[in-house]
């Protein structure tokens, strides 16, 4: 099977001398990953790559059989089909159910199936009955949990979480890693960052580890596969010295 | 304080009476001021916000034109269009010139830059986790750029109403282009620069009155609007 | 129809205008818009087209605006004269001056405060002549130039306790306003006359002629006439005729 | 178009040349305008912050005057103002009337409301944890304040600046309580008023471009400042 | 010895019925203390109202003798001894060794001392040489550390941490845990909130644990002691009605 994503020589500054240098990286299909490494490792950077927020200063991405290079439409289907929670996940000011809409009415799902997917997401993060609650008014946790669910609803075919088991009380903590485990099985590709090291092996997950930028080589053993050749002909259309503030990749 | 009373006793009686005259003049005044930050808002909040976001070569230099179009005296923005619109002018076949249509372009010329800088530091000031966050749930950079919009709708606000503020009470670009005819392009500001210009100070000070207690009655309205 | 009139503040301040134009917008089922303007930006207006009459007063600028063919068809209309205004307790001592530019050199001399029109207007073109004929350049901390409207002005040298040269009209409509008096009036005056003039349809077709010619006539009617001279601001006439 | 670049090149001709007149009508434009924009930041700014802060009974009333207030025509405030400062006014005495610092006091006034309501806005929009994080360091709520002065400076300035457009660019205020004697309260815009008044446009409008080349160098100047 | 806080009968309301309701609180000079309970459960709210930050509606807060009723200078001078580390911490914008800085220079600490202070604090979280970084230019993780390393700077009587051992990577969290348990021996005070439910009994922490607002009775046996007769007498100087955004308690 096509791997889902496929980078090859991604280069990526920020500030400060990091960089963000992943010579390759296959993610497969329906598989659960782990993404550990010390802070400033460059995992919250990678995760946003992944999600098509930065683009690179050079190398290719793949999204299947699509190599993402950008214009605005077509970044935005392939979007569609991944999401992210942040490692701060924000929430719009409004109501809790409202926030969960917001990506449910951009995929055109409404009425009914749009409220069963609302409180659906809610009860599978154990927050039954928040649709009305201000999500300006919810705890740190509670946070956390409604961007997962927020996410969840929207039922993509990646998703990538950045810290989800952080400031999770010990009941939702068991809740989310079930559904870690679960989701994958029914065909949903997962990357999860984590600091938790007992994590990765407790859910079953494959290891990609990370270290002041780099892949840890010998714990990700990435098999040689297609699109190779092309990668070193990839040129980014425009000029690789973008400032960090338009991170946003329009 | 004898003057600040025949005027506020003047303004009152204003109020009260509602004068025909007086009324089409708050008339005019409303309907040129409304449309022209209506249509300063449709420029500016874009403007605004896509200087907010993007970045591009020459953005400082924008930024800084910015900030001087925001100096654009009145009767400058009222020269200039009166340049074009008169006659002589290259858009004087339009006969825009003395009427009430070329007082809202001269307006929404006077707001445009206002509204655009002061949204600009509503979205400089605003969460950078709105616009990334909207795009991880799926949504384009229109889409984006809206929800953006919507969770900064306070400082959009205040963004409009200084505008508008601006707009009703300038009196360069009514005066030059609309002429102050009576009942047709008189606004209140133009009808008080006149009572002032006839020497009567507290018949214009009275009109003044007039302008901010409405001014007042429509900030009033917005405000329950807004916390509805 | 709207028919263009730019004119100074002066008659439109006054209210005679208010009187003037409803019988005229009534026969000819038109209005007159009233763009009421300094002359120098009147003639300006009328020089671009914007404008279909011009009622103004400065002699020598309407001649050239008609000889350099912007204008046709000069009406003399009305006039009043010119006086020296300041305050009653006259610190010049020129109150009974038989000539204003008399007054004017003394006025110099004893460096009291003196407010100029400075813009240019018909009012400041005659001041500028003045000063000229008694041969006094005006400087100093004295002579204030100002670039405001009569009105102001008055308001400015009533403020500062100064003296003025104004019209006779306007000074009329701000008598009740300001402490000010006439300390000098010539006889016979220092005419301020007022001038109607058409804006010259060959270089602007879209004029509307025939309503501008209507308009000149009227002006000059026997009827306009007797509301002109019989125009009354605190039961003091303002503008005169020649008859 | 013939009427846009004579202006032009009257405007170059004026800058070219630096005739002693225009020079001293900038002078006073700048020192009057400073002067106020000074005042109005240290009146404006903190009023602006404490209002953002502050909950207290009356607080939306106080909003909307304020929204009002950035309405305030600048004739208005020419109005009421002489009224004061007349012989007949109750501060008549000071004989402050037809003096730079008379249109100094009114800028002031025109300014304070823009740059407080421009303040509010971006302290409403500033991260709620900036005054919590300070005062957990041991800060009090005045050096709090400040430290959010600080982080939100970039807003600050913009309120500043937009103040400082208003009052450079006013002609109402400068010209019924300044009186536009020349070389002493003669400034730009009022310049500018009786080029325009005497019929002289073009010349009007070159004065206006000669203002808007001064704000601009200001402008880039404070960019610079900004950004180094 | 005194109790550096004594709490009796606070109540404190939040949006949607949300009421942190406490009858009474007792916390030893010199004690490590966890704060555990659900997400919701009102941890944050606790620490923010030990911090002083937000007014109770009703009830006595004694901060060893003295009664907290709150003219802002007393705030201020109490205020200064105890200091918080919020849950999402807020670094300003600027270097990190400004950031540490700030506090130190409200205590009136200068020149050398003050430099070798940040550059302590900082190798004591693990961050030795991060003085010239940009403090926006910082992973997560990094920016807790910095938090904490701010607080730990100002030697505070009294340290509140919200979460402190989120976020972090595995050595961080080593580091930061030898800190818990060795700075109450010198004699401070430390209260932090935490989900992982292993570790205060690892670092031999007391447990305060909190559900719905409330202390669980069992967890957490206050002897009884002084002032609990006063409590009922005080009152409140400002009345109760506190909209949320006016959080602080200026
Ligand atoms: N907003 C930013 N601007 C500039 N540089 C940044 C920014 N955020 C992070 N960096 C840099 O990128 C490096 C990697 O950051 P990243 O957030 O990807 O780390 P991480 O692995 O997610 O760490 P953590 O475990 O702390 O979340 C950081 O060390 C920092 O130097
Ligand atoms: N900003 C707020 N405005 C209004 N209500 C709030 C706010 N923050 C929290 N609350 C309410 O207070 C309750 C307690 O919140 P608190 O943050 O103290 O919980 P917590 O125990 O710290 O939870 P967590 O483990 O998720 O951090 C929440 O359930 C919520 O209803
Ligand atoms: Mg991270
Ligand atoms: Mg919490």
């Amino acid at each position: 099977m096509k791997p889902v994503f496929s980078l090859q020589n991604i280069q990526l500054g920020r500030g400060n001398n990091f960089n963000l240098w992943i010579e390759r990286l296959e993610v497969r299909d329906g598989v659960l990953y782990s993404l550990t490494g010390p802070n400033g490792a460059g995992k919250s950077t990678l995760l946003w790559l992944l999600a098509m927020l930065r683009r690179p200063e050079s190398g290719a991405i793949y999204f299947g059989d699509t190599l993402v290079h950008g214009t605005r439409s077509e970044l935005k289907k392939l979007r569609q089909q991944i999401t992210l929670v942040e490692q701060a996940p924000y929430l719009f000011d409004d109501t809790v159910a409202r926030n969960i809409a917001f990506g449910l009415r951009l995929r055109g799902i409404q009425g009914e199936e749009r409220n069963n997917r609302i409180s659906q997401a809610l009860e599978d993060v154990g927050l039954g009955g928040f649709e009305k609650r201000k999500a300006r008014e919810l705890s740190g946790g509670e946070v956390r949990r409604v961007a997962l669910a927020r996410a969840l609803a929207l039922r993509p075919k990646v998703l990538l979480l950045d810290e989800p088991t952080a400031n999770i009380d010990e009941a939702s903590l068991q809740i989310v890693e079930a559904l870690l485990t679960s989701l994958p099985q029914q065909g949903m590709t997962i990357i999860f960052s984590t600091h938790d090291l007992d994590q990765p092996e407790r859910l079953g997950a494959e290891v990609i580890r990370m270290r002041d930028g780099k892949l840890e080589a010998a714990t990700y053993p990435a098999s040689p596969r297609q699109h190779v050749a092309t990668a070193e002909k990839i040129t980014w259309p425009r000029p690789l010295k973008i400032s960090e503030s338009s991170y946003l990749w329009l | 304080m004898d003057y600040l009373l025949t005027s506020l006793s003047a303004a009152i009686g204003l109020i009260t009476q509602l004068n025909q005259e007086v009324l089409s003049t708050v008339g005019i005044s409303l309907y040129t001021s409304l449309t022209a930050i209506l249509l300063a808002s449709v420029l500016g909040v874009p403007a605004g916000i896509a200087l907010g976001l993007k970045q591009f070569t020459g953005r400082r230099l924008v930024l800084t034109l910015l900030n001087t179009l925001m100096s654009l005296p009145s009767v400058v923005i009222g020269l200039l269009l009166f340049g074009m619109l008169s006659r002589q002018g290259p858009l004087g076949g339009w006969e825009l010139l003395y009427t009430p249509l070329a007082m809202i372009i001269g307006q929404t010329v006077l707001a445009t830059p206002i509204v655009a800088n002061y949204t600009l530091s509503v979205i400089n000031g605003a969460d950078n986790r709105i616009m990334s966050t909207a795009m991880t749930l799926g949504a384009g950079s229109l889409q984006s750029g809206w929800q953006l919009l919507k969770e900064t709708r306070f400082g959009i606000m205040a963004a409009v109403i200084a505008g508008f503020g601006r707009v009703i009470g300038e009196v360069g670009v009514a005066m030059m282009l609309g002429g102050n005819i009576r009942g047709f392009t008189r606004t209140m500001t133009t009808a008080i620069a006149l009572e002032t210009s006839k020497g009567e100070f507290a018949f214009g000070l009275a009109l003044g009155i007039v302008l901010m207690t409405i001014v007042l009655l429509i900030n009033l309205f917005l405000n329950l609007l807004q916390h509805r | 129809e709207h028919l263009r009139l730019a004119t100074t503040t002066s008659t439109e301040n006054s209210g005679l205008l208010d009187v003037l134009l409803p019988p005229f917008e009534e026969a000819n089922n038109c209005r007159v818009d009233v763009l009421s303007v300094g002359t120098g930006k009147a003639l300006k207006l009328g020089e671009s087209g914007d404008v279909d009459v011009v009622l103004v007063h400065a002699r020598s600028k309407e001649e050239k605006f008609v000889a350099d063919g912007y204008g046709v068809d000069r009406r003399n209309i009305m006039y009043n004269d010119f006086v020296i205004l300041g305050p009653i307790a006259d610190p010049a001592g020129i109150a009974g001056s038989k000539k204003i530019a008399a007054a004017l050199s003394r006025i110099a001399e004893k460096q009291e405060i003196f407010i100029s029109r400075g813009d240019n207007s018909g009012t400041h073109i005659r001041e500028m002549q003045l000063w000229q004929d008694i041969g006094v350049i005006p400087v100093g901390d004295w002579y204030l130039e100002v670039g405001r409207g009569m009105g102001e002005v008055i308001t400015m040298a009533n403020e500062r306790g100064g003296y003025t040269l104004s019209d006779r009209g306007t000074y009329l409509a701000y008598q009740a306003k300001t402490d000010l008096v006439v300390v000098v009036e010539e006889i016979p005056g220092q005419f301020n006359s007022y001038g109607a003039i058409r804006v010259n349809p060959d270089r602007h077709p879209h004029l509307k002629v025939e309503l501008a010619k209507r308009f000149l006539d009227y002006l000059v009617s026997s009827s306009a006439r007797k509301l002109t001279t019989g125009f009354r601001v605190n039961g003091q006439q303002l503008f005169y005729i020649d008859e």
